[in-house]
């Protein structure tokens, strides 16, 4: 390992705190790293999935870090910055880019972190629409329901609350009905949940649960019942039942990230909210299955909300995290 | 005749009983080269960070060391609750409410300082010892399961645990789930730094022996074996039921939460959600490898901890990822207790 | 549906995997094996049966080759155990392991996806007697408007009970558990029939697979979530009988329903909620031991 | 005569413990003979028989059935060649019943498929009746005392129609009626063209119904003979060396006042039963006598002994040791946990822990002599069961697992245990269950010296010579009622014979007042 390394050499360290496959945040860091080594000869990326145990994630990360091969660090979730922190103080030279994290001051570090409460603000809103239209499956009560893996500070704090905030801003009656699996992979109980769900009444349902949202795409196909999703194209998980799919451009970032550590760029010591006016939160409008599964009026008033929120005629509240 | 016809030489016969040792581990080898050349892009890089990583560096040898703390003191409860045929299968629970009880309390004892965390570790024994004693008073009872029961009781502590990590005692700090990090005062020294090996090793090796002493030098270790190999016999013998149906959950229970606040107060100085998934159950698997004998117990969490090292090395070092440790453990896993294998050298020799 | 019927009718969906896989399970419970390995049977039989019935088309052939692939695991255990004399506890866990690590890498290899495998052009199960549901109050969720699996479940249980309590099979597979010395001193070997009840709870497990996978038309990492573990509850709950089964997986089925049903009425935390399954089943068990000893004692 | 199995030069050398079980042991058994196979306990009998039988392998030599050579690897390949052997220790599921433990593994059908309750109950029947056992088909073995479970067994092989048939001890716990019973149908066995060897440790048996009898000793075969030319006294010299007799202390009298154990009107009523499994039991043992009971099996000695041990508990009645209480209505009696000496009926799964070395069994119900608060001596175990050993002429080491000893052993473990820790009473059901005779009449002089150093001894048996030749008084067990009581005195006046009415039930002897 001791070999010199060629001057304009480059190791990039992808640290998943968990497991890639079935996360879309992690699965798009992973590969917008991947894509940004692609075409450079001299850039060399390492994944390194540290498992669901957080309580392993540092020591881990140390183990990797004290190889010293690594020029930057790169990762994502909220609870990093404090893991990065401790094992940075035994390492002062290493860098630290975190996505999904909010954390100032500390200048071996640099976070962005996804405005969630306004991803979700807008899906809360279609899923508002949709719950009081006259669509197939949408009924009259005015309920919408949201299945977790599991409870996590940024889902009570900005993500839940910003789904209902959103819905609200339709017909301020709107009631969430919030249930949780208890773990990322038991399709069926998420299936089960959304059955009982629907059988109460819900008639969309947001879900951010893994794999496990399989088992709410079956449900919702069965059964009839909507579902909008964060982070990631779904349309085709259920066509026609998937009606929304926001986006987190998790990809863009990390390569945007990058070749500004390449180039020597990166402001450490800075932390960056980013979300729909920077363009790193979104919306799958493009996609043929959203036309073909929402009517022409929700699309429309859906899309003029997107503008107003981009403009920043809604204005809202961030929450405290 | 009917006599002995040859001496056991106990040199010859450790030897012998290598020979099983080594086809096990050529067996895994032949398991992780295969594996490796079909799933890693760098096999031999592979293959030589499951072997010499966890001794490449003092950081990992130590890390090593301490993943088999835990695993030792929790594999001790159980050699003591399964010789004494209580199937506590509760362990997961146990070691993490165990942790919990000890930082909670800890905390709470700040002022004490160092008897604070001696009074939060014992605390924390009797709880857990309570929470498997349970299952122990329900079979003496009411006859019911103790296999069923500590493990049911152990999913409920889990998701109880994790909520009360989550909810009220969640340290608003930090965005891990944790509590509160336990005052610096009752943080065990480090004794191979960087890694953090700390002080909980000697408590180990200490469990060792009082373990040992209680199971072998003892009368009640006497009775707790006779009850085990056949309660029947003990019952007839006079041995009194209830504490042995008791009395060794109570133990298993409060060693797994010795496990649980050694951790904390020597590795993780604050519970993390989930810090201790799948340890009760490689306590567990390490007390079935010892076959419930103390001392063997020391060897075999050695064992485990260097397998789940090599592996963890292979994924840091190397490209391959958690799947292709898990089979090359599985393998291991397969052939380890296997008495055959133990014994293949010592096959009885035809006279 | 009222409540109380979409309660019913989701505890027979959550029963009906429990069911086969403790059915499977008791085969190898009544022979003196504790089987731990079922989780990781049923995990691998819910792989290969998706992914085969993915690339044969053929619902047959496709749980042929997910029973298949999982009594060969389970022939793996049983030889080790039996043969090797290794831990049936560890050998259980080693199964766990190797089943949730290779059916991931399987699921890479061919799919180039070690996450979520979905198969949307497998066909819906069909859902029989539909129109039953509704009609009956309380039998109606029960009996009618299931899989064609629930069915199965409940004809192989009626099934295993002939099998294990009226054919000669069965009495030597229970001497087997009971006393195993019984059988050596009739000429008969014990280890042949405890390796027999690995072969068909490999067989029961992978069928409880195949209804988690091939219902959901997907694979999902460790689809199993435990449910090998509830299985091994549900034979213990229901005192190794056929309809101690039936009714043990009954009762988790219901809990673990009205666990969910309570997740939307009750405003506490949804750990508490998440652990009813299990407070519930334990109060169970031991209300049943409470009966049974008393029940005793008069004789 | 043909000779039907040939054993060559046998050597089995038990694995771990190498202890040379079988010497070069030649065993010749002829086409419809009787053959005995007598020697003291551990000389290899058992061992040789389960060789034969597949469930030992062994090291040397050469087995020959029909003067071919055969392959025995596993009970199943002796039974494809039709040889049957009923084990020295019963082998049965208890939750099964007695039918169906029977017919295990040929099982009668319906269509081949299903099990025929029916058929498969009535041909046992037919069995029990054609060899005049006493056992119900349909009963659960469970519930069954040691003799009826022997029965059972016997039953077993029985079914199997079997051309050579192997019976490891199985008048050891029979009455002499069953006894009969069982010679009568080994006879016609016989006439039927069935080859027996019979291991026995009683040698009037041997002369009894043998045609030739083989001698072991120490694992080596000392000879074969025909019975007609042997006595009691040529064989037990030929197996050990020397033989004993017993010198009883005849008691003239009884010390009344002296009671250490009392049995008061107890009694065992069965859950939707008329019968009573004890009826009204009542008795006192007194200092320095036997107290025997017997009784046919079934008929509430095992009763007796469960209640005596704590397991069963009883619905009248009271039980006392000296002034203690140890039992009363719905309890379970509290000897254990006092600690009275007691051997058990039982050796294998009550008496010993198999697995656990003699030494810790020798110790196991006089545990407090040898830890002291903290620690063990281990010298003392040591040197204890090293003494116990030579003293009751033990074959084992101290730290073998008892379950590696052979049956008789096992028994000598378990009396040495119980005798040494007497203070004033001992509880003995079927002590000399397996012993060859030396041992058994060493058995009998401790028992007698106990009884003569002011000890109370209790003595369950179905030995009817051990029963007269001890008591110095006796009950007489049916039907789980006391049918017949004998005073000082009168035992040494019965014979075998004159007790058989009252084992029956069909004469009732019981005196009023004060027994
Ligand atoms: N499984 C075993 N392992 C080691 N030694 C054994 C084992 N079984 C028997 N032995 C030893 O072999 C010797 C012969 O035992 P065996 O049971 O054949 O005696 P036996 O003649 O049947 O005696 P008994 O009349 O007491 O039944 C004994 O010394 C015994 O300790
Ligand atoms: N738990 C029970 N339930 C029903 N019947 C029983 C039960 N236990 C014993 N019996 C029956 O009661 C009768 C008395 O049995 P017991 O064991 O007292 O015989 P025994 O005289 O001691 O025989 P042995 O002298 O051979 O030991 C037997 O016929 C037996 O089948
Ligand atoms: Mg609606
Ligand atoms: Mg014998």
């Amino acid at each position: 390992k001791e070999e010199a390394k060629a001057d304009d050499s480059f190791s990039v360290l992808v640290f998943v705190p968990g497991v890639a496959a079935g996360s879309p945040p992690y699965e798009t860091m992973v590969a917008g790293a991947n894509e940004f080594a692609q075409d450079k000869e001299n850039v060399s990326v390492k994944v390194y999935e540290a498992g669901f145990n957080q309580a392993q994630w540092e020591q881990q990360l140390t183990s990797l870090v004290a190889t010293g091969e690594y020029d930057v660090v790169l990762s994502t979730n909220p609870s990093l910055p404090e893991i990065c922190e401790r094992v940075g103080e035994k390492f002062p030279d290493q860098k630290f880019i975190i996505t999904d994290a909010y954390a100032e001051g500390n200048d071996q570090m640099r976070t962005y972190l996804y405005n969630q409460y306004e991803q979700s603000l807008y899906l809360g809103y279609l899923a508002g629409l949709v719950t009081a239209s006259d669509m197939e499956f949408a009924n009259e009560n005015l309920k919408i329901g949201f299945i977790a893996s599991q409870e996590y500070p940024l889902l009570n704090n900005h993500i839940l609350p910003g789904f209902l905030d959103g819905a609200r801003l339709v017909n301020k009656d709107i009631e969430l009905d919030f249930r949780v699996i208890g773990n990322w992979f038991d399709a069926n109980k998420a299936s089960d949940l959304a059955s009982s769900m629907i059988d109460g009444g819900v008639d969309i349902f947001a879900v951010i649960a893994g794999g496990a949202a399989q088992g709410v795409f079956k449900t919702v196909t069965q059964k009839g019942a909507y579902v909008v999703f964060h982070d990631k194209n779904e349309y085709s998980a259920a066509p026609g039942y998937v009606v929304g799919s926001g986006s987190m451009e998790q990809k863009k970032l990390v390569m945007e990230i990058l070749s500004d550590v390449v180039n020597g760029t990166v402001e450490y010591g800075k932390a960056t909210v980013v979300g729909l006016e920077e363009g790193y939160i979104g919306f799958h409008f493009e996609d043929p299955l959203y036309v073909s599964s929402l009517p022409q009026d929700i699309r429309d008033e859906f899309a003029s909300f997107m503008e107003r929120l981009r403009n920043g005629s809604i204005s809202y509240t961030l929450p405290v995290l | 005749m009917n006599k002995k016809i040859e001496c056991y030489n106990p040199v010859i016969y450790m030897l012998r009983s290598m020979v099983g040792l080594i086809f096990i581990v050529f067996v895994s080898l032949v398991a992780l080269v295969g594996f490796s050349y079909y799933l890693s892009e760098t096999p031999d890089k592979t293959i030589y960070y499951f072997f010499n990583g966890p001794f490449l560096s003092l950081y990992d040898f130590g890390n090593m060391i301490n993943m088999a703390v835990p695993l030792i003191i929790g594999g001790l409860g159980i050699s003591l609750a399964f010789r004494s045929g209580s199937m506590n299968i509760g362990g997961e629970g146990q070691l993490y409410f165990g942790a919990l009880i000890a930082t909670l309390t800890v905390i709470a004892l700040e002022p004490l300082g160092r008897a604070g965390a001696v009074i939060a570790i014992f605390v924390a024994m009797m709880s857990s010892g309570i929470l498997a004693g349970i299952s122990g008073v329900l079979r003496y009872r009411w006859n019911t399961n103790v296999l069923i029961t500590s493990f049911l009781i152990s999913n409920a502590v889990v998701l109880i645990v994790n909520y009360l990590i989550t909810g009220p005692f969640d340290d608003p700090l930090t965005n891990l789930f944790s509590t509160q990090p336990i005052p610096e005062t009752a943080e065990l020294s480090y004794i191979l730094p960087p890694s953090n090996l700390n002080t909980s090793l000697i408590v180990a090796v200490a469990a060792v022996f009082i373990i040992h002493a209680l199971m072998y030098r003892s009368r009640t270790g006497f009775e707790l074996r006779m009850y085990g190999d056949n309660p029947r016999f003990a019952k007839y013998a006079g041995v009194n039921v209830m504490y042995y149906q008791i009395m060794p959950m109570f133990v298993s229970g409060a060693m797994y939460a010795l496990a649980g606040s050694l951790s904390i107060f020597g590795t993780y100085h604050a519970t993390i959600k989930d810090f201790s998934s799948g340890m009760g159950w490689n306590a567990l698997a390490v007390a079935l490898i010892a076959r419930y004998r103390p001392f063997a117990v020391i060897p075999a969490a050695l064992f485990f901890a260097y397998i789940e090292s090599g592996a963890r090395s292979a994924m840091l070092y190397s490209d391959v990822t958690f799947e292709l440790s898990s089979i090359v453990q599985a393998t291991v896993f397969f052939l380890v207790s296997s008495v055959t294998l133990q014994r293949l050298g010592l096959k009885k020799r035809r006279i | 549906m009222d409540t109380v019927s979409s309660l019913i009718f989701s505890a027979v969906t959550i029963m009906t995997p429990l069911l086969l896989a403790a059915t499977g399970g008791l085969y190898t419970e009544l022979t003196g094996m504790l089987n731990i390995g079922i989780e990781g049977l049923m995990l691998l039989g819910a792989f290969s049966s998706v992914v085969s019935l993915h690339f044969t088309h053929n619902i047959v052939l496709a749980i042929l080759i997910g029973t298949g692939s999982s009594m060969l695991l389970a022939a793996v255990i049983a030889s080790i155990t039996l043969y090797l004399k290794a831990n049936v506890f560890i050998t259980g866990l080693a199964a766990n392991l190797f089943a949730s690590g290779i059916t991931t890498v399987l699921s890479f290899h061919i799919f180039a996806n070690k996450g979520v495998v979905t198969f949307p052009e497998l066909p819906q199960m069909p859902v029989l007697f539909e129109r039953g549901t509704e009609a009956v109050p309380v039998l109606g969720p029960l009996l009618f408007g299931h899989t064609f699996f629930t069915y199965l479940s409940f004809i192989l249980l009626f099934l295993s009970y002939v099998v294990l309590y009226r054919t000669p099979f069965g009495f030597r597979l229970r001497a087997t558990g009971l006393y195993p010395k019984s059988l050596i001193s009739v000429g008969l070997s014990p280890k042949r029939y405890q390796f027999i009840a690995f072969l068909i709870s490999g067989f029961f497990s992978a069928v409880a697979g195949a209804m988690l996978s091939v219902n959901l038309g997907a694979f999902v990492p460790n689809i199993t979530a435990g449910k090998g573990w509830v299985a091994l509850v549900v034979i213990f709950l229901g005192q190794k009988r056929p309809v101690g089964l039936l009714i043990a997986s009954f009762i988790f089925g219901i809990s673990e329903a009205f666990s969910n049903y309570a997740q939307g009425i009750w405003h506490i935390p949804s750990d508490f909620i998440l652990a009813i399954p299990y407070i519930f089943t334990l109060v169970a068990i031991v209300f049943y031991s409470i009966y049974d000893y008393n029940r005793q004692k008069v004789e | 005569m043909f000779p039907i199995v040939q054993m060559h030069s046998i050597v089995k050398v038990y694995p771990y413990t190498l202890l040379k079980a079988n010497d070069h042991v030649d065993l010749t058994l002829n086409e419809r003979e009787i053959l005995s196979l007598a020697g003291e306990n551990g000389a290899g009998k058992t061992t040789l028989m389960k060789i034969l039988y597949g469930m030992e392998e062994f090291d040397e030599g050469m087995i020959e059935v029909d003067g071919k050579k055969v392959n025995i690897s596993s009970p199943l390949d002796a039974a494809r060649l039709g040889i049957g052997m009923v084990q020295q220790h019963v082998t049965l599921v208890d939750e099964f019943t007695v039918a169906q433990n029977v017919v295990l593994g040929k099982e009668n059908t319906v269509h081949h498929l299903l099990y025929d309750e029916r058929k498969n109950s009535s041909k046992v029947a037919t069995l029990i009746e054609e060899n005049h056992f006493s056992v119900e088909p349909d009963a659960l073995v469970g519930s069954l005392s040691v003799g009826e479970k022997q029965q059972v067994e016997i039953l077993k092989m029985l079914y199997r129609d079997v051309r050579v048939l192997i019976l490891d001890e199985p008048t050891a716990v029979l009455t002499s009626q069953e006894i009969d019973a069982l010679f009568s149908t080994l006879r016609s066995l016989q006439s039927k063209g069935v080859s027996i060897i019979l291991i026995t440790h009683k040698l009037h048996e041997i002369l009894e119904i043998s045609d030739r009898v083989a001698i072991m000793r120490q694992g080596a075969m000392i000879g074969t003979y025909e019975t007609s030319l042997v006595d009691e006294q040529s064989i037990g010299r030929m197996m050990m060396g020397e033989t004993a007799a017993v010198p009883a202390k005849i008691l003239t009298s009884i010390d009344s006042d002296r009671i250490v154990l009392s049995v008061d009107h107890v009694s065992i009523e069965r859950h939707n039963q008329k019968q009573p499994l004890l009826d009204d039991i009542h008795f006192d043992l007194f200092r320095g006598e036997i107290l025997g009971c017997t009784g046919i099996s079934g008929n509430g000695l095992g009763q007796l002994e469960s209640v005596l041990l704590g397991e069963l508990p009883i619905s009248k009645g009271k039980i006392f040791y000296h002034d203690t209480i140890l039992s009363s209505e719905h309890k379970r009696a509290r000897t254990r946990e006092i600690g009275l000496p007691f051997v058990p009926s039982d050796r294998l799964y009550t008496g010993s822990s198999l697995t656990a070395p003699v030494s810790e069994n020798m110790i196991a119900t006089s545990r407090e002599k040898f830890f002291p608060p903290f620690g063990i001596r281990k010298r003392k175990i040591q040197a204890y069961t090293r003494q116990l050993i030579s003293r009751y002429k033990i074959k084992s080491e101290p730290y073998q697992a008892i379950g590696t000893l052979s049956g008789g052993n096992i028994q000598k473990v378990i009396l040495a245990r119980e005798i040494e820790k007497v203070k004033d009473v001992i509880i003995c059901c079927e002590p000399t269950w397996g012993l060859d005779a030396s041992s058994a009449s060493f058995i009998h002089e401790q028992i007698i010296k106990l009884r003569n150093s002011g000890i109370g001894v209790l003595l369950l048996s179905s030995n009817l010579d051990e029963i007269i030749s001890l008591s110095d008084r006796l009950l007489i067990f049916s039907r789980g009622a006391v049918v017949a009581r004998f005073g000082v005195g009168e035992v040494s006046t019965m014979t075998k014979e004159s007790l058989g009415p009252f084992l029956l039930g069909k004469a009732v002897r019981v005196k009023r007042g004060k027994m």
